[in-house]
């Protein structure tokens, strides 16, 4: 079953580490953003599957910091850049 | 190869090509939000490390308040910058020369890792040996908090000077003002509903953590670093405005911590037999009584210096 | 019962990862921002729900099991705002394909 | 090959890497970052010995982790001290990156009071 749940655990930190592609393609700066929130969840799942596989409960612990901070990044960064602005910033490649 | 060493080596591979597009993205957005992945990266190869405290530390700097400073600074940078950000491709010769010189770096450290002395050394049955006189469970609080008081008694000194550090770079005129534009609050924005239903639960979180940290992993870093994210993301949405960095209570809040831990610490000169020494028996009870302010201490600390130096003048 | 509680393990835990595969896919293939939003809050709520519903055969105790279910209904809130929030952005000023 | 051995490469490799980043890219927000990819690295090999040490029940030796801890804290303060230093620095000049490689004569001449 350990070796299953460790196996699974790869599997989804593989996938949403192809996904982080993203983050050098863009092509928006939202794009780069869902590489890293979609990153962040598959971590949580990565995290929760590593804690039951090797029985590390306070390894849960570290999912659920992850999960209560899983929207900072996206929340910076609509705050940080006025993206309400219709000419806005993330039409423009960043520098 | 066994499940968990593929798991390890797909999880190297990734961290260090993370780290690589971090440093080589064109533009800075992309590298700091490849920098927020590879902190939460990061927090993974530390739970594999068997290093749960310091997982739960780097999940809760690297993936939440080092995001946010970070994603803020990159924001202002680019409505600021006048003329456009200097060649990405500095000469030839230079980046060779660079290239060789953190290869051989990396090379002698990867030899040393390969070369592990034997015995290896350690203190782990040392910390254990001790542990039952701390009253604690959890080795590496008795060594944050009883063994090495002294490290973060002085981190917690480092902290409050990086933010005078920071505070100092305001104008004269703001001094004593509010940190950082005053967010409005936006009406049926998701952001609103995130900032009023978070919170609570972060607190709770928070305090869990704390208190956990006796025991078993936690603490007051972790719990405080929580608790600052949590006042970051309510500034952020405007329901609430950063305090003035005048403000008395706010400078009792941010010195607390610091303070009471040296005023137990000068106190075991008296009744026990040295500085930070606890007396025999009283030693879980001091130091929890320590870590709630300490806790809040960071947390404020942590908030401000995300916010940044004031840049609103103070109310007469 | 143990091997009938493995058995609903690994079907939820895999369908949960093929979720991430799914979503991995949709993030690379598809053309705008929204409808690769679309495909990532997949993965984000049904992978992470399936995963931790696979697991909680194997928590310990109700309250650990109240643990992962918190995980991810904290996850589900977090993915449901960034989405919000990223479209937001991503609709005021959509980026060059 | 052991998993300690493993993190103990990449950490090797990480802090060749920021120190790479350091040296060569000019603009200073990315200086800060490869300076925090070289840290982790740094932190990673105290991780390292730690596990090495493990004994006595433990995981790990926590020595180390302490440090790392304390480490990790310190690390996020300098950073936002530096990011604060880089903000002030562009609202001023308007530029990030610091002008070393200029003769000091050819610098533009500041226009403080």
């Amino acid at each position: 079953m350990a070796s299953f749940l460790l196996g699974a655990a790869g599997f989804v930190l593989l996938m949403v580490a192809l996904g982080l592609v993203r983050i050098l393609r863009g092509p928006g700066e939202g794009d780069r953003l869902m590489a890293a929130q979609l990153l962040g969840t598959g971590g949580i799942a990565a995290l929760l599957l590593v804690a039951v596989a090797t029985r590390a409960a306070p390894v849960v612990d570290v999912a659920l910091a992850l999960a209560l901070l899983a929207a900072f990044a996206s929340v910076a960064f609509v705050v940080g850049a006025p993206g309400a602005a219709p000419p806005g910033p993330s039409a423009a490649d960043d520098r | 190869m066994t499940p968990p060493l593929a798991l390890d080596a797909g999880l190297a591979v990734l961290v260090l090509a993370v780290a690589a597009s971090t440093i080589a993205a064109r533009g800075t957005f992309a590298s700091v939000i490849g920098f927020v992945t590879y902190g939460l990266l990061l927090a993974l190869a530390w739970v594999r490390l068997s290093a749960v405290d310091v997982a739960l530390t780097e999940a809760a700097i690297g993936g939440g308040v080092t995001g946010v400073l970070l994603l803020t600074a990159s924001a202002r940078l680019r409505r600021a910058e006048k003329s456009p950000a200097p060649a990405e491709h500095p000469g030839l010769v230079l980046r060779v020369t660079a290239a060789i010189l953190s290869t051989l770096v990396a090379a002698g450290l990867a030899a040393v890792v390969l070369m592990p002395a034997s015995p290896v050394p350690t203190l782990a049955p040392a910390a254990m040996a001790n542990l039952p006189a701390t009253g604690l469970g959890n080795p590496v609080a008795a060594v944050l908090l009883a063994y090495r008081a002294w490290d973060t008694l002085l981190e917690k000194v480092v902290l409050l000077l990086a933010l005078l550090g920071v505070w100092s770079l305001a104008p004269d005129l703001l001094w004593g003002g509010r940190p950082g534009p005053r967010h409005l609050v936006r009406q049926e924005s998701p952001l609103t509903l995130l900032a009023q239903f978070l919170p609570p639960v972060g607190i709770v979180v928070s305090i869990y953590l704390v208190w956990n940290g006796a025991t078993a992993p936690g603490g007051a870093f972790p719990g405080g670093t929580i608790l600052a994210a949590m006042w970051i993301l309510v500034m952020q949405a405007g329901l609430a405005d950063a305090p003035a960095v005048g403000s008395r209570t706010l400078r009792i809040v941010l010195v607390a911590g610091a303070a009471l831990f040296l005023a137990v610490g000068l106190a075991g000169f008296v009744v026990a037999d040295a500085f930070l020494a606890y007396p025999a028996g009283y030693a879980k009870p001091l130091i929890v009584a320590i870590e709630i302010p300490l806790t809040l201490s960071i947390a404020a600390t942590l908030g401000l210096l995300v916010a940044g130096p004031p840049a609103r003048a103070p109310e007469a | 019962m143990s091997l009938l509680r493995d058995l609903f393990t690994v079907v939820a835990v895999s369908a949960g990862a093929f979720f991430f595969l799914a979503g991995t896919v949709g993030l690379l293939r598809f053309p705008d921002p929204l409808s690769r939003l679309h495909a990532l809050t997949k993965a984000d709520n049904l992978g992470l729900g399936l995963v931790v519903l696979g697991l909680l055969p194997h928590a310990d105790g109700w309250l650990g099991a109240l643990k992962l279910v918190g995980i991810w209904l904290f996850a589900l809130l977090a993915g449901a705002v960034a989405a919000q929030l990223i479209a937001r952005a991503a609709g005021s000023a959509p980026p060059r394909a | 090959m052991t998993s300690a051995t493993l993190y103990g490469l990449m950490g090797a490799g990480l802090v060749g890497l920021g120190l790479y980043g350091l040296v060569v890219y000019p603009h200073a927000l990315r200086k800060i970052l490869a300076f925090n990819v070289l840290g982790g690295g740094v932190f990673l090999l105290f991780g390292v010995i730690a596990r090495r040490g493990a004994s006595s029940g433990l995981g790990g030796d926590p020595v180390p982790q302490a440090l790392v801890i304390t480490g990790i804290v310190v690390a996020f303060s300098a950073t936002a001290l530096a990011v604060a230093l880089v903000v002030r620095l562009v609202e001023e000049t308007g530029m990030a990156a610091l002008p070393s490689d200029d003769p000091p004569a050819e610098r533009a001449p500041r226009t403080e009071p």
